[in-house]
């Protein structure tokens, strides 16, 4: 394996390093979701250079395509979630979102 | 009759069991003339397969040798005869008793699928298709003991269950590290030498029988039951069935899985635990003040006498376990039966309440007096042939500390049991109770047929030993050895059955020591003094006295008994009660209190495992 | 044919929405349950082809062009097939009468089949890559679903379990292209030869770590169970019971032992940590469940434990612990099924899920507490319910695989989950009978048939537990157990 | 490669950028512009249409979607954000910087592939004749998206006529 994919592969971790450090410590419930973007971004950054680097790039480029349909599709019912959520609530808090516990 | 016969003695009263649940509550008549019929083909279908004596069936079922394997032989048949004889017997008693109970039609069907459980536990020839009808046997159990609707009912049968769970589930992993080390799960096929592995799955599947039987410390849920279950289900379950059940396959284990040796660490294991049921369960029966509380003691202390007798792992030992075992669940059904004929027409069974019913239920006093003779060990019925042969295997072993364990269990049952038929049945009549009169034919008569039963085991008892008992030890003997059980069944002048019978007369000077000195004036002459105002502190006083009096000859064994009870009976109740559940509500607490519902958390938790988990990976590849 | 399984869902979703304008009730109804119906038959039909044949391999041309649609079918497919066409025909029966007052029918059914299409083409495809789509597909359908309501409860356990498993995906999409990295290839078959050729053992260990992760997220592995009691409580009930019948089930274990046995080969390694961390599921999941009020959220963490079963007896890898594993699987599947169906017929007939309010109900809606008896026995494994069965292979297996250790903690945790099912039935049905509910009636017909279907399936695969087990469980098993060969007979 | 690196550090920084912007709006942008050098490092790695795709769908529609849901969430104040958490993530990034650095350099040529075979075909060929089952997925996908928005928007007055 080239060391490029290991370039390619640091970078995809400091996204998805990003998108944890800001679902773990952040309140904002849109701002936890950019973050599950963030890492999304991270892992398609390695399908793709592993595409490239393995000269498998066709393949690796339609996996990415179909990716970002599945992104799109999460997003979509995502937000859909935190307009309700929002409407419910009247803050995008996620501290708000604990009262089922135990 | 081919193989398939074997099929029926499960499949009848199942599909009968069936026919109870769907016949409705209101529908009266039926059910018991469907109930008495179908047990007495059972017992019909009992005594023709008891005559068959070998008859095997096995049919490929889910291979890897789980086999649906039943085999017929002389012990199980001797098993299945006594379950059916005693189902018929309850069956008739229930017709009375249970009639008007409100859970009648769901008593009948479980009682039924008992009956089909227990015959298929008894018939299987292959450990997994025993644990199936074992485990099935946890689930009537429960049901029964729900059906007294008494408001701890649930509470008793939740204990049951959990118990008789416990001593199921380490059964089965004794038989799961029999397998391990045999490679077959064919009951007849299993012969081990016991050491190694095989010694915990000896101790194993000890605990699944001698739980099912109801010896210490997997007792504590039969005296709770005596009151909250129907008194039917004490004489059919821990009375006779589950004695049965259990001391089957506790002697199966004994005698053919593990092949005891005498005096082997195993057979001391099983020695000090009959011994100690026997002393330990007397003591508390002794202080008992409910009939029924008082009988379901001395079920668990019976109990000991057959653990002991097989522990000796000495044939004369041995067959009396077994025989006792057969006995007892004669005798202790009559008594359980008996007391309930008490209750059924009194009212209660507490035995301050009660007194001198002999007059007006002379049939019922008849039989429990027969029964209470035999299981105090009197000559000539037939306790005393079996408890003589416990004795005499016991002393044979080389240790008589076990003989005299034995002994002085002797001693208390036979007081407690001059206590009991003394303030049930004789001595003056209580005026709390009103005039009353004798049962119906069909309570009294099991009770009667059980009280011949135990006369003619007594004085008759080359008819059992040697038709029932000498077949499964035949494979037993030494070489030379006879295998005469019956030499000294009755004999009344060896120095055995003359400590025995010294015992006997010992409790009954300590039982009328403490009747005459205290209470035998101030109890006959209380009662309508009792009434006046004024003389009542007095009356208090002595019978005060008189209980004081009563035990004073047994002060210092009062003094113990309470302190085992304490310390011995309560301890297990106490980590089952207690610590148990302590221990599982604070880690649930703690476990709750994590689930704070914050999501950071729970992804901390996921990203966290997701670490450790690649650790752990990584440290096991390296 | 196969393919049905993934289009005809997905047709009658897609054109739900239409229908619903039309008809709102009565089109919906009985499309959903003909589709299902159907899809259940035909799992039935193909049992004799898979029998004979071992497995299916189908390839479909399209238009006269040859494209890549292949499917693959062996006994272990199969077996998930039917599971889920038999529980979900029984969920959306139930679904009739149950969804009369969350109304929007159509767009309820359309989701529920857009998730039986995904967990059907999940479990049909052999393909990495595709078996990650499909499990998004299912998972946004359920998204959806267990906000259905747009309660305060549904909307907050939603976005949790949104969140929480788009990060578990991401992992598991991260281990996929690990994967596909090292082979240049998606298809099972390459990639299992592919890894057969390589060494790779500590790459491939992380990689199953972050399987692990991905899945045993989807599965409710302890410490990765934290959405699941929050959502499938929240969820009405018949999306409760798909989600703890099914969806954890087909996303999560099919999913991760699919990989394990089929792509990756099982080693002694991953036993032994997919036992520990199944038992460690098992038993902590358990404990919490003892501690639970509401009734779905107590059925909700015995999912979770019994997962851990599941898990555990898969993990043995021995043939023996394969069919265990897989027998519990399918009998959890129905009797899970089965309890969440009925604990929506208990919030149907008295409005309440609290544990502490109910109690005698028994007298009033005997079917209602028979079949949750039927189904709280199963579960707990009392004889002769199938439960029960199950659980003994799974111990047996232990045995036999001489884990004594693990065979202990699955008897110990299997008497506690007999004492919080008994919890579930006193509180519940039995003891005192609560004033409030004196005037109640039995769920409606198709509810309470629904219950009854399930709960006649519990006992009579407990009795005819043999042959249900010879021929149905012991194939999928050994198909199963033969593992990365069988994948690499395939093409051939 | 030195303009690559120069993309993907960009790639980073925006997306440091956009969990660290208190405005969600910046936040949204810098995740388009995330998505922007993403598409580009697509492109550059002969991979167009996945680059076009990123674009368009990634930094434009999903933008969109987001400053839709962040103007309708606006009218009451922000969240406020624990101040620690801005302070201490250049401390936790650099530590993961090196850790990940070390992590990947002691993986350098440890990761053995097969060698793959030259790719034939266009793309067009590879989307829908060797991924067709994906094409089918895709549908799956949308129709649950779809559908969960509707589920999700529906009208509640609705709920009570049935």
């Amino acid at each position: 394996m080239s060391n490029l994919w290991f370039l390619y592969l640091f970078f995809s971790a400091l996204l998805i390093f990003i998108g944890i450090y800001c679902l773990l410590t952040m309140r904002n419930l849109i701002k936890l979701f950019i973050a599950i973007e963030i890492i999304s971004k991270g892992v398609s950054l390695a399908l793709v250079a592993t595409g490239a680097v393995q000269h498998t790039i066709l393949l690796a480029q339609s996996l990415v395509i179909t990716y970002i349909v599945v992104e799109v599709s999460l997003v979509a019912t995502a937000l859909a979630l935190i307009i309700n959520i929002y409407k419910k609530n009247k803050s995008l808090d996620v501290r708000l979102l604990s009262k089922l516990k135990g | 009759m081919t193989a398939m016969t074997l099929l029926w003695p499960i499949i009848f009263p199942a599909a009968v069991a069936i026919l109870f649940f769907l016949i409705p509550t209101r529908v009266r008549f039926v059910r018991e003339v469907l109930a008495v019929i179908s047990s007495t083909v059972l017992l019909y279908l009992g005594f023709a397969l008891f005559s068959l004596k070998e008859l095997s069936l096995t049919t490929n079922w889910l291979g890897m040798g789980i086999n649906f394997d039943l085999r017929l032989y002389h012990f199980s048949a001797f098993i299945l005869l006594a379950l059916s004889g005693f189902l018929f017997l309850i069956c008739l008693y229930s017709t009375v008793k249970m009639k008007d109970h409100p859970r009648v039609r769901e008593y009948y069907g479980y009682v039924f699928l008992a009956a089909a459980f227990s015959n298929g536990a008894v018939l299987s020839n292959n450990f997994i298709l025993l644990i199936f009808f074992w485990e099935a046997l946890l689930i009537t159990t429960y049901a029964l003991v729900t059906i007294g609707l008494k408001p701890t009912s649930h509470r008793t049968a939740v204990k049951s269950l959990i118990i008789g769970g416990f001593c199921d589930f380490s059964m089965i992993l004794g038989i799961g590290l029999l397998w391990a080390s045999t490679g077959t799960l064919t009951m007849n096929q299993v012969h081990v030498e016991p050491h190694g592995l095989a010694v915990a799955a000896f101790i194993l599947m000890m605990i699944g029988a001698i739980g099912k039987a109801g010896a210490m410390p997997f007792h504590t849920w039969i005296p709770d039951a005596a009151l909250d279950a129907p008194v039917t289900f004490m004489a059919f379950m821990p009375a006779s069935f589950e004695k049965l059940l259990g001391i089957y396959l506790l002697a199966r284990i004994s005698l053919d899985f593990f092949q005891l040796k005498v005096g082997s660490s195993m057979a001391m294991v099983l020695m000090i635990i009959g011994a100690a049921t026997i002393v330990l369960a007397v003591f508390m029966a002794l202080i008992q003040k409910d009939f029924k509380k008082l009988l379901s003691f001395h079920a668990i202390s019976q109990v000991g006498y057959m653990i002991l007798g097989i522990g000796t792992a000495i044939p004369i030992g041995i067959a009396g376990g077994i025989f006792h075992m057969i006995n007892h669940a004669m005798y202790k059904t009559g008594l359980f039966l008996s007391s309930g004929s008490v209750e059924h027409r009194a009212g209660t069974t507490e035995l301050k309440k009660l007194g001198g019913l002999a007059r007006e239920m002379p049939w019922t006093a008849f039989g429990f007096s027969v029964c209470a003779l035999a299981i105090s060990g009197v000559w000539p019925l037939n306790g005393f042939v079996s408890k003589e042969m416990v004795f005499h295997g016991a002393l044979e072993t080389g240790y008589p500390i076990f003989a005299i364990a034995a002994w002085v269990g002797a001693i208390f049952t036979f007081a407690s049991f001059l206590k009991a038929g003394h303030s049930v049945f004789f001595g003056p009549r209580s005026t709390e109770i009103p005039k009353t009169k004798e049962s119906e034919a069909p309570i009294v008569l099991p009770i009667l047929i059980l009280a011949a039963l135990c006369i003619t085991f007594g004085v008759y008892n080359k008819l059992p030993l040697q038709n029932f008992i000498q077949p499964i030890l035949s494979g037993q003997a030494e070489a030379q050895g006879s295998l005469d059980l019956t030499t000294h069944a009755l004999n009344l002048f060896n120095p055995v059955a003359g400590v025995s019978i010294l015992c006997l007369i010992i409790a009954l000077g300590i039982h009328f020591y403490g009747w005459n000195r205290g209470g035998k004036k101030a109890y006959l002459a209380s009662e309508p003094i009792h009434q006046l105002i004024g003389l009542k502190q007095l009356y208090n006083l002595s019978e005060a006295r008189f209980f004081d009096l009563y035990e004073q000859g047994v002060k210092f064994l009062q003094w113990l008994a309470r302190i085992l009870f304490q310390f011995i009976d309560r301890p297990i109740d106490f980590i089952y009660e207690k610590v148990i559940t302590a221990i599982g509500r604070s880690l649930t607490g703690l476990l709750q209190k994590a689930h704070n519902g914050q999501y950071a958390n729970y992804l901390a938790w996921t990203i966290g495992g997701l670490l450790v988990v690649i650790w752990i990976i990584l440290q096991l590849l390296r | 044919m196969v393919f049905s399984f993934i289009v005809i869902p997905l047709l009658v979703a897609a054109i739900m929405p239409l229908l619903g304008k039309i008809s709102k009730k009565l089109i919906p109804d009985v499309l959903t349950n003909a589709a299902l119906a159907f899809l259940l038959l035909n799992s039935i039909l193909l049992i004799k082809p898979i029998f004979n044949q071992g497995s299916i391999i189908q390839n479909i041309s399209w238009m006269g062009e040859k494209v890549n649609l292949q499917i693959a079918l062996d006994s272990f497919n199969l077996f998930m097939l039917f599971t889920i066409s038999l529980v979900s025909l029984a969920i959306s029966l139930f679904s009739i009468d149950y969804l009369e007052h969350y109304g929007h029918k159509a767009n309820f059914y359309a989701l529920l089949l857009v998730m039986i299409a995904g967990m059907n083409g999940l479990v049909l495809v052999p393909d990495l890559f595709s078996i990650y789509l499909f499990l998004e597909v299912a998972a946004v359908a359920s998204y959806a679903l267990v906000a259905f309501g747009l309660g305060y409860d549904e909307l907050e356990a939603s976005f949790k379990y949104l969140m929480l498993s788009a990060v578990a995906s991401a992992f598991a999409l991260l281990s996929i292209t690990i994967i596909f990295g090292m082979t240049s290839s998606l298809n099972f078959q390459d990639v299992a030869r592919g890894l057969q050729d390589l060494s790779a053992r500590y790459v491939i260990g992380v990689c199953l770590a972050f399987f692990i992760m991905g899945f045993g997220l989807k599965a409710a592995l302890v410490p990765f169970h934290a959405w699941l009691p929050d959502a499938h409580p929240s969820a009405p009930a018949p999306i409760s019971a798909m989600l703890s019948g099914l969806l954890i089930k087909v996303s999560g274990v099919y999913a991760l032992f699919r990989i394990i046995y089929s792509v990756i080969g099982m080693t002694p390694v991953m036993s032994q940590v997919l036992m520990a961390l199944g038992t460690i599921s098992m038993v902590v999941a358990a404990f919490l469940a003892l501690g639970q009020k509401d009734i779905k959220r107590m059925l909700a963490y015995s999912s979770i434990s019994q997962v851990g079963y599941i898990v555990l007896g898969l993990a043995i890898g021995t043939p023996l612990g394969i069919a265990g594993g897989l027998f519990h699987l399918f009998n959890h599947a129905v009797a899970k099924g089965l309890l969440f169906l009925n604990s929506g017929s208990i919030q149907h007939i008295t409005g309440t899920r609290n544990l502490e309010e109910l109690g005698g109900l028994g007298k009033r809606v005997p079917l209602t507490a028979g079949t949750n008896l039927v189904g709280s026995l199963s579960i707990a494994g009392v004889p002769p319910l199938a439960g029960f069965w199950s659980k003994l292979v799974i111990i047996m297996a232990l045995i036999q695989a001489k884990q004594m250790g693990y065979a202990l903690i699955a008897i110990l945790a299997s008497i506690l989950t007999l004492w919080y099912y008994l919890l579930i039935q006193r509180r519940a049905f039995f003891g005192q009978m609560n004033e409030k509910w004196s005037h109640i009636k039995e769920a409606p017909f198709w509810m309470s048939a629904a219950n009854v279907i399930l709960a006649l399936i519990c006992i009579l695969v407990g009795i005819f537990f043999t042959p249900v087990f010879k021929t149905w469980i012991s194939p999928a098993a050994e198909a199963l157990a033969r593992g990365v060969q069988q994948v690499m007979m395939w093409g051939i | 490669m030195i303009i690559q690196i120069i993309l993907l550090v960009g790639l980073v920084i925006f997306a440091g950028l956009a969990i660290l912007a208190k405005d969600l709006l910046k936040a949204a942008l810098s995740l388009a512009v995330a998505s922007l050098f993403l598409g580009i490092i697509f492109f550059r790695l002969s991979a167009p249409y996945a680059g076009v795709f990123e674009i368009s769908v990634v930094a434009g529609l999903i933008t969109v979607l987001f400053a839709l849901t962040i103007s309708l969430t606006r009218k009451n104040d922000q969240v406020q954000e624990a101040r620690l958490v801005k302070i201490a993530f250049p401390l936790f990034f650099i530590l993961f910087l090196i850790i990940d650095g070390l992590v990947m350099k002691s993986l350098l040529l440890k990761v053995p592939a097969l060698p793959a075979g030259p790719e034939a075909g266009t793309f067009g060929q590879v989307l829908w004749k060797q991924r067709t089952f994906d094409l089918i997925a895709q549908i799956g996908v949308i129709l649950a998206g779809v559908l969960a928005v509707l589920a999700l928007f529906r009208k509640k007055e609705e709920d009570k006529d049935e």
